[in-house]
């Protein structure tokens, strides 16, 4: 009478794979991001080749990696709202710093990196140590961002970028056959992209999902809970740096640079079907958010949908979409107003092997 | 979609949205008003009038020990966008003049950050301090602000008001260049001359609802409406150099774009570097005395035009406020002149900001101000 | 500076509540900023500044004590700024400068500002849409509409109206006096009808309200509804100051404004603990330190950075709190390297009444 | 004083019948409550006693079958339903607002009412009087249950299912997380209960509770019932024979043979904090040493202050010899040890995570070096703690209780401690899973681990370990041998020196 152990059915590989692919709710994002694309497709053609879909990805890049360090933020149950605020503060550091100089470019860009490190240590290490909710101490450091930068610049931006600056937000590999331009941005992404897929496979993204998850268990673990997640806060910070740095490249120094970019990368992350509250969801998912959110604008424009009404139109579909992947969520799972009882969305295994 | 109040109601209370802003008296005096020689110091635009009705401001007159020293308070909106900033320093710059001379004591300044409800606010509270021999205010919002305006005039110490103005003359006198209309019919009558007839132009608009920037619109629209453009559509960026660039490279996706008409200039060479990166050739644009557009027009030789919406008007109020507590007449509407840069006196302007940061505004007008250059260089 | 005024009392805080703690820290801050002022040869306990600060707090006042009711039920609104912004509008351009039509104006303005907490609650119990990103869908929506609708500021309020922002009673504003007198209908209404009950208990455990009969969804309904609503009023303020309906409140951050008055006042942000009268301390004290920055010419973008810092700071110290009190009741004196020393105030063992029945 | 059997049973559920995802849970189950009975509802894990109590409640709906109360036909599709018809459930997990009083949480959801405003003192008097009249006065109904102990809240729990005016109230594993006098304490209640001729259905997995409270016992099989037998008229050893299906003999796995205590690797010396005084242990390899002691009394937190979860201020820590300050975790981990949290929920488990991605959690966290070689040995523990999931990649909130609680041991498997502390491992988990985790012990022991077991089944201290360390408010009270009889350990747990005064 042994009892069978773990057994691995068959196809369970590639359904593993789908499945971490997916993630839970997180079907609805990849269905939509084909809809919209089809549709921008059969309405524009010509958005189909690859000029303009560079030049697509080229926009999308910055919020794609903001998305990606707001997701490691919220997988690891956390919220990032500083992050607007650290790209606009980035693009006039830099600007006001290397103030047209190109040798300065290098060392500024380290120093923003720097400036990077240090805001998310701050963020990670307030809500960790000093146990502040992350939304109230990230909120605290978009308003002392927001004021610091000004206050040093007098309000709006000074200084200038140099050209190599721009460089990875406008430039690419130039004159290759069929696309043109391979944009820095492009590259950038996948790397960045790449990066976070390997790192989630790490131990450290396996540490940071399980504290988003029970960050009690995961403490008694052995996981150095306040580590995992300020090195989150960090990485957020960091790539919200990248993004900065893409964002100032594509289209130079404005005063609103980076203006409610926080709210659009939690969007975008939860619209990829990833859990405000942690431990579920996958960061490939959350790019394709990204990406959606960013094929949603396009689609508007598309559309001639009048700017002042987009808003209205994108609320909905947020609404919407994040309504469905929830329905779909516990529509697999029966009713049951069982506390905090586990709402299997699989069959399980009888749990005796002798009934059947 | 939403849950509206019913939309009679909101049609019943203006005319059609695009009227609204629409006010052709006021656009034909504008029109106008550029034609006119203004009264004043030719090598002092700050101090000109066009026009003037001048007042009588006797009552103001401070008398002895008042005097001395009296305290002007400021009411800001705030310092939000480069323009504002720009300004701001000059403004600045002629109360430490006005200071060294001992015509101003104290310059109280409260920054509203774009809070219309803040703004009331600080007005109040300027007014319930009850030590501000003139109260300047730059309104945040034009309807909105006006019953603190008031509030303000009934509390005896003179008031002026300027850049965006309120629904009530009771201010002593309402400092503005000539407007939006003659700024957006500047850039409109531009493109219409250069652009052949059918040429298509795009829009480009900050935010909604701002009567400076909606006036500029309306004037557009007015011009472009007798004229043979096409017009491929009007977007709101809330100037964000991202968005702006997006939008025209999409819109470059879709087909041609010859002109591009902006309602301020501060993002207009995100929108030049979006026909470079796809390739195309530079538009014929209307941007803002705004260095960063200005030296990209030089370098590039764009066919271009720089409306101005007179940035010299941040250091008329301080001097009308001395004026009026002097007892000196001032005009009851202050219209400063307000003329575009073009390619004629494009290099001049250049040469005359060279060391000026790029968000810097050509016609700032505060050369001869004694912080020159440093304070508006190391913002 | 503040520190001085605090130190005496301090010993004492672990006794107070957190709502006792959030008044101390108002009165601390308004003594402390008033010899700061004092210094500067300014009297910040003045009339003039007394019915500035007063004046500042009420249009945030409404604004968070509705977002107190929603956070207390472990939801949020971020579309508070819209709210106000809409309903000043609805209130304006049906009153249309008309006296008669003043009632009309404010139960449109309310009966909009209620249909969208209604939303905004269907959206996220029946729906369940993360309120977070419910309500900012609601708000984006709302600012769609009045971006598309409405080209500035639109309609206008009657004279009488407008007395409701301007008018004082003595020397408390008009708008501050019926802040705080909704600011005591909310604090029974917690604290003495059902559904308040009930809002803490969906806030605190929805499994245990749920299963102890509560349809849970409903508080959670109520709370957005009422929250809006609250916005609605803040809308109306609005509309009397202005003199006409602005669209443009929207931009000026009061959803994330109103959150953190309600966490400086010791409200939980993960629901079930706090309350009004904390709310309203904490936007007493943002109002002072807002009055005390003017007072001090403080640059506006310097203000931005000390709020930043000063909530911040004050969530850390009730976190602070939270987590001394968790620890429990120490049994035997803790930290000394003196093995010998320990139990002498052990308490009593509990010893159990003898083992009852037996075996069988 | 029970009713006699003739009478038409108060609760009577007949043919029920109950399918999650077609996958049949219970089928054709029969139950009969008495007024004035206590009856026991048995089985393994899985079983299907959860399921019946919550159909009973209103929480589920059963797919077949007919519940009567008096005979009368019911059917409730909300608890409360069930609570107006007088049917009260007290739930295994607890159901109380920790920020609300005890008169709050007690009225949750009725609050009594007087012109339209919540009436508090009638709530308050309404609860001093349920209390009191349950000589439980000692519980103010103006307390925040946050500030109660364990034991008081469960009470509180009771007083709640009483408070309307249950005819029948089923208690679903109401001692789990008591221990010693506090279980006396719900003895007492659940008898005053019987006595005022409330049916009341009882769930445990502790027999020793079920033969001393209750009239008749069911049990359930595989969503079966197998059968109802008086509690008189059976023994333990017959009843698991009908819950497991085979005899179980030979409960607790003695030692191997030859096996002998090895060199010291867990010493406490004099170790203390805020909560515990005067702690001296030592754990040989091979050694299981028990950590006997009422709620309360301080091994969890031995457990968690070895674990860097608190801290020792005082005293001295070694292990394998050396002399360590273990500040958190992670550091314990490190130096060799391994903790089995109590409560695996909330404690053991990222419920969210995959199997595997819960087993490798510690190497991760700790050991990445070796992660993957260690993650490479899981499924090997995984079977031989004959864990049932679809795969490794199954999210653990789809396993059951016991094999979740596999997934937590074989996660501690992989790190290779020296020392191993269990603090409740069998909380919660049936016979059969039990009888793995007691196998898994003494093969530990075997390979040379040194082994701290907290439990509060005395049974499995007394029967498992090779000595026995008894605490009485937080400090040590004396140690006893392995299979001392249970009066002796109870007596230094109460804080009485020796074993004459056991009342019996
Ligand atoms: N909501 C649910 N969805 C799917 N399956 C469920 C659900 N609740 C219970 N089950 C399954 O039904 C079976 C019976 O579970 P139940 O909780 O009734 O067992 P139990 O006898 O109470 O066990 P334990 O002693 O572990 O508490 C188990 O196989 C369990 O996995
Ligand atoms: N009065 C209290 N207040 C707060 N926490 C407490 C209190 N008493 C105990 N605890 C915590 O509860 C847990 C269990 O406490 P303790 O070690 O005293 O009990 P125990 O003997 O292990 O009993 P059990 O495990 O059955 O609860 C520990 O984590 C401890 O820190
Ligand atoms: O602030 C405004 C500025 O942004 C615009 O460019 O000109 C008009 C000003 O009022
Ligand atoms: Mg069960
Ligand atoms: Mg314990």
């Amino acid at each position: 009478m042994t009892r069978s152990a773990v057994r691995t059915a068959p196809g369970s590989l590639v359904r593993e794979a789908a499945g971490r692919l997916a993630g839970g709710g997180s079907g609805t994002v990849f269905a939509l991001l084909v809809l919209i694309f089809a549709v921008v497709f059969a309405l524009n053609p010509s958005f189909a080749e690859p000029p303009s879909l560079l030049a697509f990805v080229k926009k999308a890049a910055p919020l794609v990696i903001l998305a990606v360090g707001q997701y490691l933020v919220i997988v690891s149950g956390e919220l990032d709202l500083s992050v607007g605020s650290l790209v606009g503060a980035q693009v006039v550091i830099a600007a006001a710093l290397i103030d047209g100089e190109p040798d300065r470019t290098v060392p500024v860009v380290l120093l923003m990196i720097a400036f990077g490190a240090v805001v998310g240590l701050v963020n990670g290490l307030v809500t960790t140590v000093l146990r502040v909710p992350s939304i109230i101490t990230t909120l605290g450091t978009m308003l002392v961002l927001y004021g610091a930068i000004r206050l040093w610049t007098g309000g709006a931006p000074t200084g200038a970028l140099s050209e190599a600056f721009r460089q990875p937000g406008r430039g690419g590999i130039e004159d290759l056959p069929v696309i043109g331009q391979l944009p820095w941005a492009l590259l950038i992404l996948l790397a960045v992209g790449a990066a976070a897929i390997v790192l989630m496979r790490l131990p450290y993204g396996r540490m940071l999902v399980a504290t988003g998850d029970n960050d009690t268990a995961a403490r008694f673990s052995g996981v150095r809970v306040w580590r995992v997640r300020t090195v989150a806060f960090v990485l957020s910070s960091l790539l919200a740096t990248v993004a900065g740095i893409l964002i100032g490249g594509y289209a130079g120094v404005t005063a609103q640079v980076g203006d409610g970019l926080e709210f659009m990368a939690i969007t975008a992350v939860v619209l990829g079907g990833v859990v405000l509250g942690g431990g579920r969801g996958t960061v490939v998912a959350a790019m394709a958010g990204a990406l959606t959110v960013e094929a949603l604008f396009t689609l508007f424009n598309q559309l001639s949908l009048p700017s002042t009404i987009q808003p209205t139109v994108q609320g909905l579909i947020i609404i919407a979409a994040v309504g469905y992947a929830a329905r779909e969520r516990t529509r697999r799972s029966p009713r049951s107003a069982e506390p905090q009882s586990p709402q299997p969305d699989t069959p399980m295994e009888p749990s005796r092997d002798g009934s059947r | 979609t939403t849950d509206v109040p019913d939309d009679d109601d909101a049609a019943a209370a203006g005319p059609a949205p695009d009227q609204e802003w629409f006010d052709p008296e006021e656009f034909e005096r504008q029109l106008a008003q550029r034609e006119i020689t203004p009264e004043g110091p030719e090598d002092q635009p700050w101090l000109q009038a066009i026009e003037p009705e001048m007042v009588d401001t006797g009552e103001y007159r401070l008398e002895g020990e008042e005097a001395e020293a009296p305290t002007v308070c400021f009411s800001n909106a705030s310092v939000s966008n480069p323009w504002r900033v720009t300004g701001w320093i000059t403004m600045q710059q002629q109360v430490e003049v006005l200071q060294d001379s001992g015509e101003i004591g104290e310059f109280r300044v409260s920054d509203a950050a774009d809070d219309d409800n803040q703004q009331i606010s600080d007005i109040q509270a300027f007014v319930d301090a009850g030590d501000c021999a003139a109260i300047i205010i730059s309104p945040s919002t034009t309807a909105t602000l006006t019953p603190a305006v008031e509030a303000a005039c009934e509390s005896g110490a003179p008031v002026i008001v300027f850049d965006r103005g309120v629904d009530t003359d009771c201010a002593v006198t309402f400092i503005h260049p000539i407007g939006g209309y003659a700024f957006g019919a500047d850039a409109a009558e531009f493109l219409v001359e250069e652009l052949e007839p059918g040429s298509t132009v795009l829009a480009l608009r900050i935010l909604p609802g701002v009567d400076v920037l909606e006036h500029r619109w309306a004037a557009a629209q007015q011009v472009f409406g007798e004229s043979d453009l096409e017009i491929l559509g009007h977007e709101f960026t809330e100037g964000d150099g991202a968005q702006i660039k997006d939008l025209v490279t999409q819109y470059l996706q879709r087909g041609d774009v010859d002109g591009i008409w902006m309602d301020a200039g501060d993002g207009a060479v995100a929108a030049l570097e979006a026909f470079e990166d796809s390739g195309r050739p530079y538009p014929v644009i209307s941007g803002e005395d705004e260095l960063s557009f200005m030296r990209k027009w030089q370098e590039e030789d764009i066919t271009a035009i720089a409306p101005v919406y007179s940035n010299f008007q941040w250091r008329t109020p301080v001097l009308a406020a001395t004026r009026i507590l002097n007892g000196e007449e001032v005009p009851e509407e202050w219209v400063l002149p307000q003329e575009p840069v073009t390619a004629a006196d494009l290099d001049d302007y250049l040469e005359r900001n060279a060391d000026m940061p790029s968000l810097h505004y050509a016609k700032f007008g505060g050369e001869d101000l004694p912080g020159f250059p440093e304070a508006w260089q190391d913002r | 500076m503040t520190s001085r005024t605090t130190a005496p009392v301090r010993v004492r805080t672990d006794r107070i509540g957190t709502t006792g703690l959030v008044y101390l820290a108002l009165v601390a801050i308004l003594l402390g900023g008033a010899a700061l002022a004092a210094t500067g040869g300014h009297n910040l306990l003045g009339t003039a500044n007394v019915v500035d600060m007063l004046t500042r707090s009420s249009l945030l006042g409404f604004a968070a004590i509705g977002q107190t009711m929603v956070i207390l039920c472990r939801s949020l609104d971020l579309s508070v700024g819209y709210v106000m912004a809409l309903c000043s509008v609805v209130a304006a351009t049906t009153m249309a400068g008309d006296p008669a039509r003043i009632g009309l104006g404010i139960a449109a303005a309310l009966a909009v500002a209620a249909l969208i907490g209604l939303v905004n609650g269907l959206v996220i119990t029946r729906l369940k849409v993360n309120a977070f990103i419910a309500t900012l869908g609601t708000g984006l929506i709302i600012k769609g509409y009045l971006d598309t609708q409405y080209k500035g500021p639109a309609g206008e309020v009657p004279a009488i109206f407008q007395a409701f922002g301007y008018t004082r009673i003595g020397f408390v504003p008009l708008s501050a006096a019926v802040m705080i007198a909704v600011a005591v209908l909310a604090v029974l209404f917690l604290r003495t009808t059902r559904t308040g009950y009930h809002m803490y208990a969906v806030g605190g455990d929805a499994d245990v309200a749920r299963m102890s009969g509560i349809r849970v969804d409903r508080p959670v309904i109520a709370a957005h509804v009422l929250c809006s609503m609250a916005a609605g009023a803040a809308g109306l303020l609005i509309a009397a100051r202005f003199g006409t309906g602005s669209t443009l409140v929207y931009a000026s951050g009061y959803e994330l404004e109103s959150i953190a008055a309600v966490v400086l006042g010791g409200t939980y942000l993960l629901g079930g603990r706090g309350g009004v009268a904390g709310t309203v301390a904490g936007v007493l004290i943002l109002a002072v330190l807002d009055s005390l920055f003017n007072v001090l010419a403080v640059d506006p973008f310097f203000k931005d950075v000390l709020r930043g810092v000063i909530v911040i700071a004050a969530v850390a110290i009730y976190a602070r709190r939270q987590v001394d009190r968790g620890a429990g009741r120490p049994r035997f004196s803790g930290g000394g390297a003196d093995a010998g020393a320990g139990g002498v105030g052990a308490a009593p063992p509990p010893v159990p009444a003898g083992r009852e029945g037996g075996r069988t | 004083m029970s009713a006699p059997p003739s009478d038409p049973p108060l609760l009577r559920m007949s043919g029920i019948g109950k399918s999650f995802l077609g996958v049949d849970v219970l089928t054709g189950v029969d139950l009969e409550v008495r007024a004035g009975e206590v009856h026991a509802l048995v089985g393994e894990n899985g079983a299907g006693k959860s399921t019946l109590m919550k159909i009973l409640a209103g929480v589920h709906s059963a797919d077949a079958g007919v519940i009567e109360l008096s005979g009368r036909r019911v059917a409730f599709d909300h608890p409360v339903r069930a609570q107006q018809a007088g049917v009260s459930t007290v739930f295994q997990e607890f159901n109380l607002l920790p920020e609300r009083t005890v008169a709050e949480n007690v009225h949750l959801g009725r609050e009594p009412r007087r012109r339209g405003r919540v009436d508090a003192r009638r709530m308050a008097d309404d609860t001093a009087r349920l209390l009191g009249d349950l000589g439980l006065a000692g519980i103010s109904p103006h307390s925040r249950v946050r500030s109660l102990s364990v034991a008081e809240q469960q009470i509180v729990e009771v007083v709640k299912a009483l408070s309307h005016d249950a005819r029948v109230i089923s208690m679903d594993e109401p001692t789990a997380a008591l221990a010693g006098h506090e279980v006396a304490l719900l003895y007492r209640l659940v008898r005053r209960l019987r006595d005022r001729g409330v049916a009341v259905l009882y769930v445990s997995h502790r027999l020793k509770e079920i033969f001393d409270l209750c009239d008749r016992i069911t049990v359930l099989k595989d969503g079966r019932r197998v059968d109802t037998v008086e509690a008189g008229r059976t023994t333990s050893e017959e009843l698991i024979r009908m819950m497991v299906g085979r005899p179980v003999s030979a409960f607790f796995p003695g030692k191997a043979e030859g096996t002998e205590p090895g060199p010291v690797r867990l010493e406490v010396v004099r170790g203390g904090n805020d909560r515990v005084d005067g702690i001296g242990l030592r754990v040989r390899g091979g050694e299981v040493v028990g950590l006997a002691g009422l709620q309360g009394s301080g091994r969890t937190e031995i457990a968690h202050a070895l674990f860097g979860i608190d801290r020792f201020t005082r005293g001295e820590l070694r292990v394998d010899g050396r002399r360590t300050r273990i500040r958190s975790p992670h550091q314990a981990v490190r130096s060799g040890i391994a903790l089995v949290t109590e409560d695996r929920k909330t404690q053991g488990l990222a419920l969210h995570q995959s199997v595997l991605a819960n087993g490798r959690l510690v190497l991760d966290a700790v050991l990445p070096t070796r992660a993957r070689r260690g993650a490479r040995r899981l499924p090997g523990f995984f079977s031989s703690l004959e864990l049932v999931a679809r795969d490794t990649a199954q999210e653990v909130r789809f396993l059951s209780g016991g094999n979740q609680q596999k997934v937590v041991l074989a996660k501690w498997l992989a790190t290779e401690p020296a020392v191993i502390v269990l603090d409740e491992p069998t909380r919660g988990i049936d016979v059969g899973a039990k009888r793995a985790v007691y196998a898994l012990i003494r093969e530990l022991a075997a390979s040379g681990v040194a082994i701290l077991l907290i439990s509060s089944e005395l049974g499995e201290v007394i029967g498992l370990a090779d000595r026995i360390v008894v605490l009485h408010d937080g400090r040590i009270a004396g140690e006893l041998p392995g299979g001392s009889g249970e009066e002796d350990v109870m007596a230094l747990a109460v804080g009485h020196r020796g074993a004459e005064e056991d009342a019996s």
